[in-house]
């Protein structure tokens, strides 16, 4: 009699944030097989969003992912504006990817928390979390929201950078590289981590490329793709982004290609503010689109985002698809836990950098 | 991306005289295509060109028909877009080519109710079991106004 | 000695943590300051109010609702339940009389003992000065 | 009479349940606060460990259908009495309840019953995680078994006797064993660490995979008694390694002994708790590995240096 047994990581299980229906069929402590149900966040924001006008859309594609909301009212307000034919201001742009990245930093240190819940490691979710609330400080100080900014606008961005915040906030992302630079030390030689991370979740860079896989995943099984450099969106045309790569494709490559791209991020804040343009940071959009559409895409902490909008010249977006990067790593999870530890399953889950309510929208 | 090898490509496989190709903002290309051709040009996109990466496909109810869009990205955008009947919608699967499709079809499969000839599971993605809505991105599904009278 | 260091890798953080000041805050056991730029509750002044409705026709969920009663009076209603605290409605403002506070929204027992009045004005305003014409409002 | 009198509460009251009830509830504090305190938290007020006790004892007691309530009621008071009877064996600050030649045997056979009854606990609820953490329990079971109870014999064999009063006189008056047998007192700590399933080790409760193991469907006075006796299995543990390796009570001249022995048990669960934060948890194949590879050959040199000595 085999003892095949199905573990329910059911939509309500401590190792999901977000709920998610998996059902792991185990055979003693190897993993089978997987089936993987979504849908319990689905909240029918494409459908939604043609019931109201441009302007209240922005708060709610931020509501789309509770951890990237910044990057989505980017890439919304980027394709709005390419529909206006709108030129945001320098200035603007430098904000907006100003928070882009620092959102970057929150996102990868949140995941980093995450990933040592995860394993067992209560200690390295409360360094990765304590350091993280200097990242949401300064973005408080810039927007008032510590999550949800909302300072995106069609035109350009709602707030501005005093010279008082300016100094405020440099010193506090000096303190903060500081932080991630001794974390992404201690992930590089501490033993158990790397004990339980390494050799888990093999992705080959033939199934990247057959599942479409993008973000970190990708990169760290030696995948070179990285929106910022290849679309150049946002005011990444003046910055110059050297991409973390990795080869070994396992959860241990992703933890290092994440946190070399938290400090990463942290460098192009500097570079930001410090060659912050001076002028305005915002143009008056009209409330009407004329009809046309466009595909906007941005690079999201956890890869490629985009955003189609079809507009029919009213003052209500007439279709909107959103595609978020998660579910294109959760495409690949089936394959991952093939053959897995039921132990590592917390492993190559927490490995993915599940966002499930961005792949529900 | 170079366009005019892909379009030449593209030529070859579709027995329609001329691509009508539009370009859309932000660097995005796209070109439309009767359905029934559509397998081909994407093994002909995958195998002879450089595209790989489906970014998504988006589904959509448009002026009578429903439109299918293809968006692949390589440097730039490109985007195969067909139009479809409003009955017995039906297209050719891709998974076979791009294994990553299968999720963008299955959403589109529960939400424009069209069925993907050959998509190894065709079940529901993000709509409970128990919906009995109808296809919510046809325009026959309509949403209640939460706005109150009187505003 | 790598391979033995790596055992106890993080024992000089840990001493580090030890001596530097706790980074959790004492709320609830003690009070919980609120930075002057926190979005928090929504507050009018109801001298520059207008009654146009920009801030009700902007809010992307139904937390702002005007009634009009007939002879040009109004009165802007305020629904913290709906309300997001997304801002929206204080950039929408035309005069600028509406901004939200740093301050929470004090909980009550029930949800329509949320409702709150901003502003209530019983004749029509005497037109005082330039009114800005909104743009296609 | 009088000699029941004194018996019952040293039973009961000194180095009996209630004493043993306090320290376990002090050590649990301790032992959240410095865990809290070495990860830049606050950490819980003093009275946090009893009143999750208090709080679990009021809450419902509810068990899935078809489960033998009367095999589920009965496994954590059998845990929690093999523990307590365990103490009595375990002189402490000097006062002894009981002592015989060979009672380390009954109380390393006694400290042992739990993690069996943990296992059965799972298997009697019957649940997905239950069963998986009670295998797991087992698997690890052997693992830091044999280590502990070798590395606990090294100090008897030195000290010639099998009572652990006897063991912690004669290293109080020579030489404590940790100096002797450095290598015996490190394996004892990681062998208490895999039976008290504390962090390198919680793999049958681990959170993240397998909910909380055997005690998933446990609530309510059941769920309290279970963490009773995990929390007073720390507390009897750190008590045997005092008295097994730093010389026990013994008066060492400048403290009397209950407040030396108080300072020394202190040391050995601040180890326990800065291990515990040191650590991501291990997988069940490494800890297997770890046991057999690692510790039971260490344990076996550290038995057979001391016998060589001892015969020498």
């Amino acid at each position: 009699m085999s003892n095949r047994m199905t573990i329910p990581i059911g939509p309500q299980h401590p190792l999901l944030k977000e709920p998610l229906s998996f059902m792991i069929t185990v055979e003693g402590e190897r993993v089978v097989d997987s089936t993987l149900r979504l849908g319990y966040v689905h909240r029918g924001i494409e459908r939604l969003c043609q019931t109201k006008t441009y302007v209240q859309n922005l708060h709610l594609f931020e509501r789309v992912c509770g951890i990237c909301s910044h990057v989505h009212t980017t890439t919304y307000c980027q394709g709005v504006e390419a529909l206006l034919g709108l030129e945001v201001p320098p200035r603007g742009l430098h904000l907006r990817t100003l928070l882009c990245e620092l959102e970057r930093v929150h996102s990868h240190l949140l995941w980093l928390g995450v990933l040592g819940e995860n394993i067992g490691f209560q200690t390295i979710f409360m360094y990765a979390w304590r350091d993280r609330e200097i990242a949401l400080d300064i973005m408080e100080e810039l927007s008032g929201g510590r999550v949800t900014h909302s300072c995106n606008v069609i035109g350009g961005v709602r707030i501005d950078v005093g010279d008082a915040q300016f100094s405020s906030i440099v010193s506090q992302l000096n303190d903060l590289e500081q932080r991630v630079e001794k974390l992404l030390d201690v992930i590089q030689h501490e033993r158990t981590l790397r004990v339980r991370t390494q050799g888990i979740g093999y992705l080959s860079p033939e199934k990247i490329r057959n599942y479409c896989v993008v973000g970190p995943v990708a990169r760290a099984s030696g995948v070179d793709v990285d929106l910022r450099r290849d679309c150049k969106y946002a005011a990444y045309g003046w910055l110059h982004v050297n991409v973390a790569l990795a080869h070994e494709g396992d959860v241990w490559a992703r933890t290092m290609v994440r946190a070399r791209e938290a400090i990463e991020s942290l460098r192009l804040c500097r570079q930001l503010l410090v060659g912050l343009p001076e002028g305005p940071t915002q143009v008056r959009a009209p409330r009407r689109v004329p009809p046309g559409e466009v595909v906007s895409r941005a690079e999201a902490p956890r890869g490629e985002l985009l955003y189609y909008i079809r507009s029919d010249g009213s003052d209500k977006p007439a279709r909107v698809k959103i595609r978020t990067p998660t579910l294109t790593s959760l495409i690949t999870v089936h394959d991952q836990l093939e053959g897995v530890e039921t132990a590592d399953v917390s492993v190559v889950l927490s490995g993915i950098d599940l966002c499930i309510a961005c792949a529900d929208r | 991306m170079n366009l005019p090898r892909i379009l030449e490509l593209l030529q070859e496989v579709l027995p329609v005289a001329r691509l009508e190709v539009q370009t859309m903002p932000i660097d995005e290309h796209s070109i439309t295509l009767p359905p029934d051709n559509l397998h081909a040009a994407v093994r002909a996109l995958l195998e002879r060109s450089h595209v790989y990466h489906l970014s998504t496909i988006t589904g959509q109810d448009v002026d009578g028909q429903i439109e299918l869009l293809y968006h692949f990205w390589e440097g730039g955008g490109l985007t195969l877009r067909t139009s479809l009947p409003r009955e017995q919608t039906s297209v050719e699967t891709i998974t076979d080519l791009i294994p990553g499709a299968s999720f963008y079809e299955r959403e589109i499969a529960e939400m424009l109710q069209v069925t993907f000839v050959g998509h190894p599971n065709l079940q529901r993605l993000l709509l409970p079991d128990d919906w009995t809505g109808g296809p919510p991105l046809r325009y026959e599904f309509t949403l209640p106004d939460d706005r109150e009278e009187g505003e | 000695m790598l391979r033995l260091r790596s055992i106890v890798y993080l024992l000089p953080d840990l001493m580090r943590t030890l001596f530097t000041r706790r980074s959790t805050v004492r709320y609830p056991f003690g009070p919980l300051e609120l930075p002057s730029y926190f979005r928090g509750r929504v507050v009018v002044d109801a001298e520059q109010c207008r009654g146009c409705g920009a801030c009700v026709r902007d809010c992307p969920s139904t937390g702002l609702r005007l009634r009009r009663d007939g002879q040009g009076g109004y009165r802007l209603l305020h629904y913290p339940d709906c309300c997001a605290n997304c801002g929206q409605c204080e950039a929408s403002c035309p005069t600028d009389a509406l901004h939200l506070a740093s301050a929470y929204v004090a909980p009550r027992l029930a949800r329509e003992e949320l409702a709150e009045t901003l502003v209530e004005h019983k004749e029509e305003r005497k037109k005082r000065g330039t009114r800005q014409t909104h743009p296609a409002g | 009479m009088t000699d029941l009198l004194d018996a019952l509460t040293k039973l009961l009251l000194f180095p009996g349940f209630a004493f043993l009830f306090a320290c376990a509830m002090l050590f649990a504090w301790i032992d959240r606060r410095v865990i809290a305190r070495l990860q830049g938290r606050v950490g819980p007020p003093w009275f946090q460990p009893l009143a999750d006790w208090i709080k679990l004892m009021a809450k419902e007691d509810i068990l899935p259908t078809g489960t033998n309530g009367w095999v589920c009621a009965a496994l954590p008071v059998l845990s929690l009495a093999a523990v307590l009877t365990a103490s009595i064996y375990i002189p402490v600050g000097g006062w002894i309840a009981q002592a015989f030649e060979g009672d380390l045997i009954v109380v390393l056979f006694l400290l042992s019953l739990p993690p069996l009854a943990y296992f059965l606990g799972g298997w009697a609820t019957g649940g997905v995680y239950s069963v998986i953490g009670g295998n797991r329990s087992l698997l690890q079971y052997f693992s830091y078994e044999v280590p502990f109870l070798m590395a606990l014999c090294s100090p008897a064999i030195l000290a010639g006797s099998w009572s652990i009063a006897e063991i912690a006189a004669r290293q109080s008056e020579t030489i404590w064993g940790v100096l002797v047998q450095p290598l015996g007192f490190i394996l004892a700590l990681v062998g208490l660490i895999g039976k008290l399933k504390r962090v390198p080790f919680d793999i049958p409760k681990a959170k993240s995979e397998i909910v909380a193991g055997p005690l998933t469907e446990f609530s309510g006075r059941k769920l309290a008694l279970w963490h009773l006796s995990i929390e007073v299995k720390t507390v009897v543990g750190i008590f045997l390694l005092v008295n097994a390796f730093l010389g026990g009570s013994g008066v060492s001249g400048l403290l009397p002994a209950p407040i030396t022995f108080a300072i020394k048990s202190l040391l050995v669960l601040l180890i326990l708790s800065v291990a515990s934060v040191l650590y991501a948890r291990l997988r069940i194949d490494q800890l297997a590995n770890l046991g057999w590879r690692v510790l039971a050959p260490l344990a076996l040199l550290q038995i057979t240096v001391t016998v060589w000595i001892g015969v020498a």
